[in-house]
């Protein structure tokens, strides 16, 4: 016969696997493994090391700037501007870097803080000035594409001259240490950033503000909190982390090139609401933005490799994208 | 409080004085040189029809709309209460009579929105304490509510005192409670008057707006009334009648008379359901509902009876039972299903529920009765639009600058009105009327009264659901009392006690396996 | 003396369009004519160019050159050009109507069969290829992919055409394309990157994913300059963008001087690879 | 001395001239006004016939898609497939005309219901399946995208086997009548649609739901409105408009461009923003939108007619568009 506390642990261990949120996560995934079983069955080149490798650095850039929308979506807001400050910012790197000849630090850091200036803008003209988020993003995106043209020269900006340069998502840290391991540098800095964030929404006055402003803004504000503050903080924080993008794809294409970004926006928001977070504000994870980055970067790197053709890419992956969103829905439901 | 405690002076000197203060939104005048005086330690009832200017008044002295003109003091100081944060720093918190919750966050972090505790060099969030705290908050209330759990999920009335616990977690010298018992049973009222006494005791000063006059008479020491945005006047209770305040605040006297039970039994059974059920709220309600009667439910918070009226009127589904409409076998799948079956509900929170708040006042009105007013099926005949909605308007004393004016625009218990005179407008046979005098002053409350008689006796059918055991009492021709989802007992209107419906309404069946979870679960873990 | 010529091109973020910019600045310094530069932003915008082109109208220009994305839907705007007596010059492909006094271009289709011919060549004459392009319906894109692919149905049997992808031009696009078309053909031998920033992209997947094969581009840009010195791109096609838009605004000068213009101008197109990129007759036609 | 009748109408126009609802009118165009008084300043091409008539047609196909959008807009949606399937619409419309060689009648009649067809899948996904507005369109944008290039064969459809299409957006019915007034056909569609969508929604059930749905949509449906097929029809007139649409461009160029329409939809958005319709659905005009759009256009033609470097014509027209909308919040305010 079993003693109690063996059968108490049982009834525990049975609990955690059958609870609601122990399932749910392992749910979450489930588009994401469905997906990557079709393709293993389809292609044998599609479950390689070197393949996967890739997926994740193809997920790098967009994954970084699904966790910067993600802020601003779990307010209840909305950033078109994503791609384009990204873009911005790789181009001030470039300035720093290349015309200006200043070293790495300063060029990393110097994007970085033209990311978070330029959303602090986005947080006034939204929280200040009471412009729609949406319209006031889309100005920015407009803008900033301009700016980004402009300060360039219409050029793009190489980094020649700044030879650690690539260095930052390019090689691998990871791989130094672990040589079957790969993973090149931007994959880490995207997990780093997640992590961050991570830690930052649920652990954190910011992360509560954010999640507080998204559920009744009105009720915060009634609370005494200063909610005009903490938007532009939010959007400030999720411009930083545009920042980081840019100069994940300056070091990947090892230049800035001030003509990118425009539709990278809705790549990114894709992912965010892919992974559960709710357009409406109030809720979301970063778990749940990183897992609908991949799907869209497995889905997207499965077709190719299974040469479908262009035109059927578009029209496989706009199907898949309201099916992941619909099966999440069901899961929720049940 | 020790410097009070030494000088009798200092703690005469009123905690709040209020002096002409004026106030106007676009189309109204809400405040006109209002005044209005709180002194420590007393409870101050503020009374007045909908739409007197309560709110606006205290809304003001919590740093929630600027004053157009007038004086504020507290303890003395003239002071400008900007910003919500303003009134907290000067000891001043807020009941407010519309919920004002983040629905996604948990109870606790609802109530210490602002003011989380902090932990690793005040980097990161201490979410323990933060639970810790509010579960002793809760405790002193004696409320069983989960810290962790999210406001969303609780009920109306839950969700209610997670805001009187936010209210009460500031620890403030004046107590603003608008309507803080709208959704509350009579336990829970019980327990809140236990908690105002404390505070009353303590030296705290509170404001308190109810329509329900039993109330006042128990728990105010004084009453100022108000009347289109003045003040009429402040007695002390203990030397007033009801009467008296309900002349003041509507310039007349009024008369309550209970209702005549008429004879229905030859009235034919226009709807009946038979073992209805639904996980977990509904467990095996049967009851009928005869032509020209007002068929009252009872219960206490959450005992069910919303999910009853809302499952029959199919805005949420069902897992099971029967619903029989003039003697026919019908499915109901949908509120659309229902009203044309001449089913309408009334619901408990005209907010999210009742109103399109962005609206016109006559676009509400005409709402589930739009087809009536399309010349060949598309065009809406505008003008008779108008005509009916400014007739509702008139029987309903709706205060309202137009029929143009928005909903939200509205003070709650005209908001109330409007959704009333929806399901009037819409003609329907059978009508549930969840809550219908939530928030309604004693003289709207009585016109309501009378059109619901005036309603049964033209021969529709009235399901009343009422947390208010006088309101149920006066007003059902039968009474049928709910418990944990179930239907515990029905009474005659005749001889029946408020003390038989407890008895009903308390009636529990068994610690069912959720029940067992939701009594033991421990606030701190 | 304000000889006013607008020109609306096909883009205009691209080096390669402004690379036609800068030619035509020069020619507009060297003749002493005013000229403004425009283009939409992606190559599928045939109405907003269309819009460009009504707004250069109003501006009562001498002489307008125009790279049609789409000719056809461009005839009734430039009837009007024609009744208000405005030579148009065509530049960069032709305006399938006889309205344009001369056109300067590239013919893209020959351009592209010579880098099938080197492609051939380098791969010797069997094996899989790829072609990373930018645009799937742009005139540009698709004379590139044909002529590419033509030539090898045509003349090398032995070539196995595997996949054609494309990438907007956009680097980082064009780049994970080239990864995967990597990935699905272990065997695959070389990859034909239509444009600057397709070809780049095939540079940087090949890079990235470690593999040796021959790449072969189309136009210039440091980087596609720098990747031939060091061989990892075998060699590419230019075209010479500061020559046609040097010689649209010559044209039109021209033609406003009522001199005779040849019908089509031909600016020529050009393989260079690390043999011969430093002859000046190759490096007057790149660009960084 | 005046009679008290003069008196009366004295005060009446009065009244009516400082009605709050008369200057708002006035002064929803200000933005618009100012922009065009600055232009005709600064360049005396911009204010000519042939440009301002230039402008209008600009307009039209902008106009039709934000007037579409608009219905979507009010019930608290978002449609980013506007685009995308006007292009599959003009695809649609080559096909039967081109492809099939069935008579102009027809090709109108199946590109208008492939439109309405399509904005009911959406609608179908939203209202049935939960699917959030952004998501479904977005999936919805990248599967017309694809199939109207797998349609078309990736190749423009020409029109020139139709000789009457050029007609339904280039010649000028209006000219005909007024010689001085050559104003296309496009454009008299762009009015017309606008006229047609502004009765529907001011004096029709199906309006009268349209800002319910946005204002409350639980309480519509608790007062027995059936919300979800409501919310269908709404869709599906909004895709038959984007037909509309399809059919004036394709007519504009005659040609069906297939890969043409990504992006577009901003555009419509903004000028739907702009108009003064509330992103958060309950409240908006179409003679809003159609101003609107006409900033947008008024604003591109200016600065093409200024010669300002197309680089800041970006940057311009993004901060414009902010001030605008900024404008028109403090007009609401005062
Ligand atoms: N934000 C607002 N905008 C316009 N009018 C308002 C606003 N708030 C209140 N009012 C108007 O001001 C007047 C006073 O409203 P208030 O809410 O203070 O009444 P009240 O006494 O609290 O009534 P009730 O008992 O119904 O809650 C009403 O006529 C109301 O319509
Ligand atoms: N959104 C919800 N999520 C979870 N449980 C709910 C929800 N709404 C209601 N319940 C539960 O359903 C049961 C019945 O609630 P209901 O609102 O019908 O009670 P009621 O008798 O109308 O009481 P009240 O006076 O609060 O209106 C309660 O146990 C309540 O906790
Ligand atoms: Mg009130
Ligand atoms: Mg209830």
């Amino acid at each position: 016969m079993t003693t109690i506390a063996e059968q108490d642990a049982r009834t525990t261990i049975k609990a955690v696997i059958f609870s609601q949120g122990a399932w749910q996560k392992v749910l979450a995934f489930a588009s994401l493994i469905a997906l990557m079983v079709v393709f293993s069955i389809a292609s044998e080149n599609f479950l390689q090391r070197d393949n996967l490798i890739g997926i994740l650095q193809a997920t790098a850039v967009n994954g970084v700037l699904a966790v910067a929308a993600t802020f601003v979506i779990i307010t209840g807001g909305i950033d078109l501007s994503v791609g384009t400050l990204m873009t911005f910012c790789a181009v001030i790197a470039g300035v720093v870097l290349t015309y200006w000849g200043l070293p790495m630090p300063v060029g990393i850091i110097a994007a970085i803080a033209a990311g978070a200036f330029c959303g602090s803008i986005s947080g006034v003209l939204i929280a200040k000035m009471r412009i729609p988020p949406f319209i006031a993003t889309l100005g920015m995106m407009m803008l900033l594409k301009g700016l980004a043209l402009v300060i360039s020269g219409t050029r793009p900006i190489y980094f020649n001259d700044t030879p650690g340069f690539p260095m930052i998502s390019q090689e691998s840290v990871i791989g130094a240490i672990f040589p079957f391991l790969p993973v090149p540098n931007g994959v880490l800095i995207l997990f780093l950033v997640a992590i961050a964030s991570s830690l930052v929404l649920t652990h954190t006055a910011l992360g509560r503000y954010t999640f507080a402003l998204g559920s009744n803004e009105e009720a915060v504000r009634l609370s005494g909190v200063n909610t005009d503050f903490w938007k532009i903080i939010v959007y400030s924080v999720s411009g930083g982390i545009c920042g980081i993008a840019g100069l994940i794809i300056a070091s990947r294409l090892n230049s800035a090139q001030p003509a990118l970004g425009q539709g990278y926006e809705l790549d990114a928001i894709a992912a965010v609401v892919i992974g559960g977070t709710s357009l409406s504000g109030g809720r979301g994870t970063i778990l749940g933005t990183i897992i609908g980055a991949l799907i869209i970067s497995v889905l997207t790197n499965g077709l190719r490799i299974l040469s479908v053709a262009q035109e059927w890419q578009t029209v496989v992956t706009g199907a898949i994208i309201i099916l992941a969103v619909y099966a999440d829905i069901l899961r929720r439901k049940s | 409080m020790v410097r009070d405690e030494k000088s009798g002076a200092s703690f005469m000197t009123p905690l709040v004085t209020i002096q002409n203060l004026d106030k106007a939104f676009p189309g109204v005048q809400a405040l006109r040189k209002a005044h209005f005086e709180l002194l420590p330690g007393e409870v101050h009832a503020l009374m007045g029809e909908n739409g007197a200017g309560k709110s606006t008044l205290m809304k003001i002295l919590a740093g929630i709309y600027r004053k157009d003109s007038g004086g504020i003091r507290i303890r003395g100081v003239p002071v400008d209460v900007a910003t919500p944060r303003a009134a907290q720093e000067l000891g001043i918190s807020i009941i407010h009579q519309e919920l004002n919750l983040m629905n996604d966050l948990t109870a606790a972090q609802n109530i210490f929105i602002g003011r989380e505790p902090k932990r690793a060099l005040g980097l990161l969030l201490d979410e323990e304490a933060l639970n810790r705290a509010a579960a002793e908050i809760f405790e002193r209330m004696h409320l069983k509510i989960d810290p962790r759990v999210e406001v969303g999920k609780l009920t109306v009335a839950k969700q209610q005192m997670v805001e009187i616990a936010k209210a009460l977690s500031f620890r403030s010298q004046v107590l603003i409670m608008d309507e803080p018992t709208a959704a509350l049973n009579n336990a829970e009222i019980a327990e809140l008057f236990a908690i105002i006494r404390k505070l009353r005791a303590k030296g705290v000063g509170i404001v308190y707006i109810s329509h329900k006059m039993d109330e006042l008479k128990e728990i105010s020491d004084r009453i100022t009334v108000m009347r289109d945005g003045e003040t009429v006047g402040t007695v002390p209770t203990a030397s007033t009648s009801v009467d008296a305040i309900i002349s003041m605040m509507v310039g007349r006297s009024l008369t309550e008379t209970k209702t005549e039970v008429p004879d229905l039994s030859s009235h034919d059974i226009v709807l009946e359901v038979r073992n209805l059920h639904r996980h977990n709220v509904i467990r095996d309600v049967s009851f009928k509902l005869r032509k020209g009667e007002i068929l009252g439910f009872a219960g206490l918070m959450g005992a069910g009876r919303t999910e009853v009226a809302r499952a029959i009127f199919g805005a949420d589904p069902l897992d099971g039972g029967e619903i029989i409409v003039r003697g026919k076998h019908v499915t109901i799948s949908s509120p659309q299903d229902a009203v044309r079956l001449g089913i309408g509900y009334l619901s408990e929170d005209r907010k999210r529920f009742g109103l399109a708040t962005g609206m016109d006042v006559a676009s509400n009105i005409v709402m589930p009765c739009l087809s009536r007013f399309l010349a060949i099926g598309i065009f809406l005949k505008g003008r008779a639009i108008r005509e009916t909605a400014r007739s509702y308007i008139k029987q309903l004393r709706i205060k309202t600058p137009s029929d143009t004016q928005e909903a939200r625009l509205l003070s709650g218990g005209n908001q109330q009105k409007v959704v009333i005179a929806k399901w009037l407008a819409r003609d329907c046979e059978i009508l549930f009327f969840d809550e219908p005098t939530r928030g309604i002053d004693v003289g709207a409350k009585n016109e309501i009264y009378k059109l619901l008689n005036a309603l049964a006796a033209q021969g529709r059918a009235i399901v009343m659901i009422s947390s208010e055991l006088p309101e149920i009492l006066r007003m059902s021709h039968r009474i049928a009392v709910m418990c944990e989802g179930r239907l515990t007992g029905e009474l005659p209107a005749e001889g029946a006690t408020q003390e038989a419906i407890m008895r009903l309404a308390t009636q529990r069946h068994s610690l069912t396996a959720d029940t067992l979870t939701m009594a033991t679960r421990e606030p701190t873990t | 003396q304000d000889t006013y010529i607008p020109l609306i091109s096909k883009g205009f973020q691209h080096q390669f369009w402004q690379a036609v910019k800068a030619g035509a600045e020069q020619a507009a310094k060297d003749y002493n004519v005013r000229i403004t530069f425009e283009g939409p932003d992606s190559e599928t915008m045939v109405d907003k160019q269309i819009d460009m082109l009504s707004a250069a109208l109003a501006k009562n220009p001498k002489a307008i050159g125009f790279a049609a994305l789409d000719s056809q839907a461009a005839i009734p705007l430039l009837r009007k050009a024609q009744a208000a007596k405005i030579p148009v010059v065509a530049f960069d492909s032709g305006v399938d109507s006889d309205i344009p006094v001369t056109t300067a271009t590239t013919n893209n289709l020959a351009a592209a069969a010579l880098a099938a011919d080197k492609m051939a060549e380098m791969i010797g004459g069997e094996g899989d290829v790829a072609l990373v392009v930018h645009d799937q319906t742009s005139r540009t894109g698709i004379d590139r992919r044909d002529g590419f692919v033509n030539r090898i149905k045509e003349k090398y049997p032995k070539i196995n055409i595997v996949s054609v992808q494309y990438g907007s031009g956009d680097h980082l696009k064009s780049t994970e394309i080239t990864k995967s078309i990597l990935q699905a053909n272990p065997r695959l031998k070389g990859i034909f990157g239509a444009n600057e920033g397709s070809a780049i992209g095939v540079v940087n997947g090949a890079k990235e994913m470690n593999r040796k094969i021959v790449i072969i581009g189309y136009d210039s840009g440091k980087q596609q300059k720098q990747a031939i010195q060091e061989g990892i791109m075998a060699g590419a096609i230019t075209q010479n963008p500061l020559g046609i838009g040097y010689k649209t605004v010559e044209a039109a000068v021209k033609a406003l001087k009522g001199e005779k213009l040849e019908k089509v101008i031909d600016t020529g197109f050009f393989y260079y690879d690390k043999s011969n990129m430093s002859d000046p007759k190759i490096t007057a036609v790149l660009y960084d």
